[in-house]
């Protein structure tokens, strides 16, 4: 929380970069990147989100517990991405047959 | 089992080495209770409340003794982790030569496949001194195959094929148990394992009705199915031929090698399109519904057969 | 605990308990003090049904065949015992109770920082209840408190919606509790209450309630997604469109494993009170043992996969999971070795929340070293999904949460309800509790080392002599669970007055009345020394 | 808070009396409306966690089904929601300036630009029930659409749109919470409940409106623009 009245002008700039970096990502998803598709598309989703944070929210003049709060919270979703995917990364893996399952089981 | 046992039987190879980190952590946790408790009531009697105006002098604590009794139990947990992971490790994988079984657990009850074709229920026969790996899934819920005289376990779960392995080491009739829990008769899902002489063994899989082998029974699959209609023996069809193909790498058209083991088969039969082998066009269907679990293991046995013969020499450049 | 036996007596001072009368007073108070009785009432309430369902459980366990009900309905049985206690009992037990009344009271506040967020939070609590006990009388739930899908989204024709949305609502409950904690301990200590000068129960309650926001949305969503998976019948975690069961359990051991915590870091910031004052000593390495939660906290959320051992999880990260499972139990042994270090050269008093607190360490120990058993991979894969977890967690959850949670009751009692209890009794009750709880939960580590699997209804015959040891010594836990009810109940009208300060003891809660007035204190009070400040006390305090 | 801002009169209209001073509440609303944005976070962070796993596995199937989504729609949707974030950071901007008119026509025009987005989401719902490709009530492709998911695997594809429909609706749900917010904030700012040194309503339900927001950032690219459209 700020008292810091920010001046309008900012706010409709930062609205129209944001604007702007959704034209670009739609636009780069028409172009072949291969893998560098989704690298693209969720960086300039994670820069249209710092965008929003810092400006729309305010984050630029807030206190450093509000910050580490922020980033706690991302840290702590990257840990449960990141051990889950631990996991995933190094099982041998199948894909599901289908014979079992086509109707549910009756019960006896 | 008689009197008031306070250990399970050790029947195979693995208990013993397990029941040893076991012994080890319970004297550990015998140990440091008792030191625990010992220096508590020592505590508690020494410095009882004598007068109720008692202060006793403040301490702050005291940074050597903070390290080391942080010190301590971080070696001691750093050597129980080296130790069974290593041991862990060490159990995970079958030894080569194990003779395999087939395992598909289903509310409520166990079923299991040899490799001469004789099935039975709730019951395992297995041969003394010889490892016996098993391929394991399941028709319906989570379940957990369990024999806690042989110290092993594993979930057996449904769509994917999990693997476990044992060798017997005594001979006797062992529990089997269901050790996830699958709905209402999970109690009952309950069976033995029975550990022969190999002679007799050998006499029991001779004396009991033979089903048709698995690799038999593949075999006649494969022609049924069509499967030979392209996967031509010589390679010249527009599916890879599948000779010598089991138990070998194979190059995919993303230009990374797997290992053609049943995981890989399984996947190719049920979802052809996911790793096409390089030089190939996915053209297959997927088999998906229309083979059993028992029918699509069947297939693998007899793929294994196949993969023991010589591949076909490449003919052309473009297909290997 | 109603009104009624709460009559005001002749020149009371005003307090928060006869400051005003009628249901109307208590169901929409924003005082902190009430709020944390009506979930007293409500977690007892909770811990006898939960506790009714163990003792059918044990009952039929006698025997080897099942000595009183079917199979589905012990499976019911063991479900709705483990969801009750779970959710609705040893997750509030601590914080919500012992937490909402101390909390405001040690910071030097007037209450919390959303008082309405507090009251709004007991509400939803009992609206995750009823939706609990209607699943119970609608038929029950058999799945397990686990969930583990595709049984529960799939298999189970039981009333596996209405549980989960029972305990997706109760989450929301715990969130805005530990938020409401968060936001009081950074912002509203009173002037001079350093962090480093504040009381262990705080630094446990802040590390509980960063589990409480970090954790508990995901159970939230990942029950979500069971529920959307069972009423639509499309297969989120089934295998049947290529989902993975295991992905469930890792997002539901991702909450759940550091749940424990959330039930035993409150236990061990009572604990530490209770030591601090009955051995008249400042809490030996106090730093140490504040960061120590924090540690746990922390280190808790990593080691979720080691409940995933043997379930086809990948081999590596199983190690992973292993390495992290150990190195938690470190900060553990740290927290037990300083509180057996506060006791040297102290001045030692058996009054009875030590007498539960002492209960308490030496039930957490047996738990946290036969935790080792199951962090380590080779001995997890033939104890996993046996008894011996069923005792492991057992002396956790009961041998240490519910320890503390009635330790800390007993020591803060005059406080709460400005009477004292019959001190013979409640020591009599902790000795009972902690034989009988020994009797009950130690032959299950073997039953569990012989190799019987847990859940089941009936069972091979060799295992009857333990499990009849068992059964038995879970009667003698009942009584003892049983004594401190009544006594309790009895000193709310019958016992002695409590001074302000009975036991002697630090902290702000002791500077006011008991109980206190309803602004907790007539002024905020100003903090000028260190917790546990017990050498500075003048001789004769009491 | 700067320090500029002068001590208030103990009992101020605003000031709640378990606080000190109107600094000291409006500093733990503040921390509040953040922590619970926390649990926000890792609340959508479970559903993201297995999305991106099954993503990881099933990536074609997830591309096809990503292509049955209009991306213009989508991408239109997004900047309408942006506009929606502008006006609320306008809103509480003439909150702080004390201009009582354009904190309520700001506040409509969020409601508006929120509405808007829900009505093209409501349309493109309705579109997924006319292709047959809402998993569990309505799931049978066919034709067209049938052959942009097959290359995928069809079951996968269905997997692809249970998370299309539980992500976009949840995120619908946290939007009608927010506009029903927006209402009560409205009629509060008509009545001049709103001073220069109290506008904290309109502060915290703002940060949830751009939490909200956030999420679309991201729901976005991940499900209309998988894999790309070239």
């Amino acid at each position: 929380m700020s008292h810091i009245v920010v001046p309008q002008k900012t706010y409709i700039y930062i609205f129209l970069t944001l604007i702007g970096l959704t034209a670009l990502t739609t636009g780069v998803a028409y172009v072949d990147l291969g893998p560098f598709n989704t690298v693209v598309a969720l960086a300039i989703a994670f820069s249209k989100m710092l965008l929003v944070i810092l400006f729309f929210m305010n984050v630029r003049n807030s206190s450093g517990l509000i910050r580490i709060i922020i980033v706690a919270a991302f840290f702590w979703f990257a840990l449960l991405i990141a051990f889950t995917m631990s996991d995933y990364r190094t099982r041998t893996w199948t894909p599901a047959p289908d014979s079992w399952s086509s109707a549910p089981p009756t019960h006896p | 089992m008689q009197g008031f046992p306070f250990q399970p039987e050790q029947a195979s190879t693995v208990a013993q080495s397990v029941d040893h980190l076991y012994l080890f952590l319970t004297a550990l946790t015998v140990f440091f209770s008792t030191v625990i408790f010992a220096t508590i009531f020592y505590f508690m009697i020494k410095y009882r409340r004598r007068s109720p105006g008692e202060r006793p002098r403040a301490i702050e604590g005291s940074l050597p003794l903070e390290i080391l009794w942080t010190a301590i139990p971080t070696l001691i947990v750093a050597v129980i982790f080296i130790w069974s992971s290593s041991l862990y490790v060490r159990n995970a994988e079958p030894p080569k030569g194990a003779m395999e079984l087939f395992v598909t657990g289903k509310q409520w009850m166990w079923k299991v496949q040899h490799p001469e074709g004789q099935r039975e229920i709730n019951e395992l026969h297995v041969p003394l001194g010889r490892p016996v790996k098993l391929t394991m899934t399941s028709e319906d819920v989570i379940h957990d195959f369990f024999v806690p005289a042989f110290r092993v376990k594993k979930d057996v779960l449904p769509g994917r094929y999990t693997s476990m392995w044992f060798e017997p080491t005594k001979l006797g009739t062992f529990h089997l148990f269901c050790a996830q829990y699958c709905g209402a008769f999970h109690a009952g899902m309950i069976g033995s394992v029975i550990v022969m002489e190999p002679d007799e063994y050998e006499r029991w899989l001779a004396g009991s009705v033979p089903g048709e082998s698995p690799e038999a029974a593949g075999e006649k699959l494969f022609l049924q199915q069509g499967c030979g209609t392209c996967h031509i023996a010589d390679g010249s069809g527009p599916g890879p031929s599948l000779l010598g193909v089991f138990g070998n790498p194979v190059k995919l058209t993303t230009g990374e090698s797997v290992p053609a083991d049943d995981a890989y088969m399984r996947e190719s039969i049920l979802a052809p399109r996911a790793k096409i082998v390089a030089g190939f066009v996915p053209i297959m269907p997927s088999f998906q519904g229309q083979l059993t679990e028992e029918q699509i293991g069947n297939l693998i046995a007899y793929l294994r057969v196949l993969g023991k013969s010589q591949p076909p020499q490449p003919k052309e450049e473009g297909k290997k | 605990m109603s009104t009624a036996t709460l009559e005001p007596r002749v020149h009371a001072p005003r307090n928060y308990l006869n400051a005003d009368y009628g249901w109307k007073s208590w169901l929409f108070t924003l005082d902190h003090k009430r709020i944390a009785l009506l979930y007293l009432v409500s977690i007892t309430f909770f811990f006898i049904v939960g506790g009714s369902f163990a003792v059918l459980m044990r009952i039929q366990l006698v025997d080897p065949q099942g000595a009183i009900v079917q199979p589905e309905t012990y499976n019911k049985l063991f479900t709705l015992h483990g969801v009750v206690m779970i959710f609705f009992f040893l997750i509030p037990s601590i914080p919500a109770v012992l937490g909402n009344f101390l909390v405001p009271l040690m910071v030097g506040a007037r209450d919390l920082a959303f008082p309405k967020l507090n009251l709004l939070s007991w509400y939803i609590y009992i609206v995750g209840g009823l939706f609990t006990l209607y699943s119970t009388i609608a038929g029950g739930v058999d799945t397990g408190w686990t969930f583990y899908t595709p049984y529960s989204s799939t298999y189970s024709n039981t009333q596996v919606t209405a549980v989960a949305v029972g305990v997706f609502i109760t989450g929301f409950s715990s969130i805005l509790t530990g938020l409401n904690f968060i936001v009081t301990i950074h912002k509203m200590r009173a002037p001079g209450l350093t962090w480093f000068r504040m009381p262990l129960f705080l630094w446990a309650m802040y590390a509980t309630s960063i589990i409480m926001v970090l954790g508990t949305p995901v159970l939230a969503i990942t029950i979500f997604l069971l529920a959307l998976e069972h009423l639509f019948h499309v297969g989120i975690f089934s295998p049947a469109l290529g989902g993975d069961p295991l992905l469930f359990q890792h997002l539901f051991w991702f909450y759940s494993h550091p749940a424990v915590y959330i039930m035993i870091l409150p236990a061990m910031g009572v604990v530490s009170e209770i030591i601090a004052c009955f051995s008249r000593k400042r809490i030996f390495g106090y730093k140490i043992v504040a960061f120590s939660s924090v540690a746990i906290a922390v280190l808790g959320f990593l080691v979720w996969g080691h409940h995933m051992f043997v379930t086809g999880q990948s081999v590596y990260a199983g190690i992973i999971f292993s390495l992290l499972s150990f190195l938690v139990a470190i900060p553990s042994a740290i927290k037990v070795f300083n509180w057996t270090a506060t006791l040297y050269k102290g001045s030692i008093s058996f009054d009875a929340p030590m007498l539960y607190a002492m209960g308490f360490i030496g039930l957490f120990t047996m738990g946290g070293l036969t935790g080792l058993f199951l962090a380590s991979l080779a001995t997890d894969v033939h104890l996993n999904g046996t008894y011996f977890v069923v005792a492991h967690f057992h002396y956790i959850m009961v041998g240490g949460a519910v320890m503390g949670y009635l330790g800390g009751i007993h020591f803060w009692w005059p406080k709460i309800s400005g009477r004292k209890y019959p001190n013979g009794w409640a020591a009599l009750a902790a000795a009972i509790i902690f034989i009988g709880f020994n009797l009950t939960f130690f032959p299950q580590f073997v039953l569990g080392y012989l190799g019987m699997p847990r859940r089941y209804a009936f069972y091979p015959a060799e295992f009857q002599v333990l499990n009849v040891m068992s059964s038995a010594g879970a009667t003698v836990l009942g009584v003892g669970y049983l004594i401190p009810l009544i006594y309790l109940f009895w000193s709310m009208r019958y016992g002695p007055i409590a001074e302000p300060n009975p036991w002697g003891a630090t902290g702000l809660e002791w500077q006011t009345p008991s109980p206190p007035p309803t602004e907790n204190f007539s002024k905020i009070p100003v903090v000028t020394e260190e917790a546990y400040a017990y050498a500075e006390q003048e001789a004769g305090h009491e | 808070m700067s320090d500029a801002e002068a001590h208030l009169p103990e009992h101020h209209s605003g000031l709640a009396h378990q606080f000190e001073d109107l600094e000291q509440q409006q500093e733990s609303d503040f921390l509040g409306i953040w922590l619970f944005l926390v649990t926000e976070i890792m609340f959508f962070g479970g559903l993201f966690a297995a999305y991106a796993i099954y993503r990881f596995f099933y990536f074609a199937a997830f591309e096809g089904g990503s292509h049955i989504l209009d991306a213009r729609l989508g991408a239109a949707n997004t900047a309408v929601l942006l506009g929606s974030s502008l006006t609320m950071a306008l809103s509480v901007r003439s909150a702080q300036t004390g201009n009582r008119r354009a904190l309520v026509v700001f506040l409509i025009a969020t409601l508006i630009l929120g509405g808007a987005f829900l009505g093209v989401k409501a349309y493109e719902y309705n579109q997924k029930f006319v292709e047959h490709v809402v998993p569990g009530l309505d799931w049978a492709p066919e034709g067209e659409v049938l052959a942009r998911l097959a290359p995928g695997g069809v079951q996968h594809a269905e997997l692809y749109f249970i998370f299309y429909f539980a992500m976009t609706g949840l995120h619908a749900i946290h939007m009608v919470i927010g506009m029903g917010l927006l209402i009560w904030l409205a009629i509060r700012g008509r009545k001049g409940d709103f001073t220069p040194h109290y506008f904290a309503p309109v502060e915290v339900v703002g940060l949830y409106w751009h939490f909200v927001d956030i999420v679309w950032i991201f729901l976005f690219p991940l499900l209309y623009l998988i894999g790309g459209r070239y």
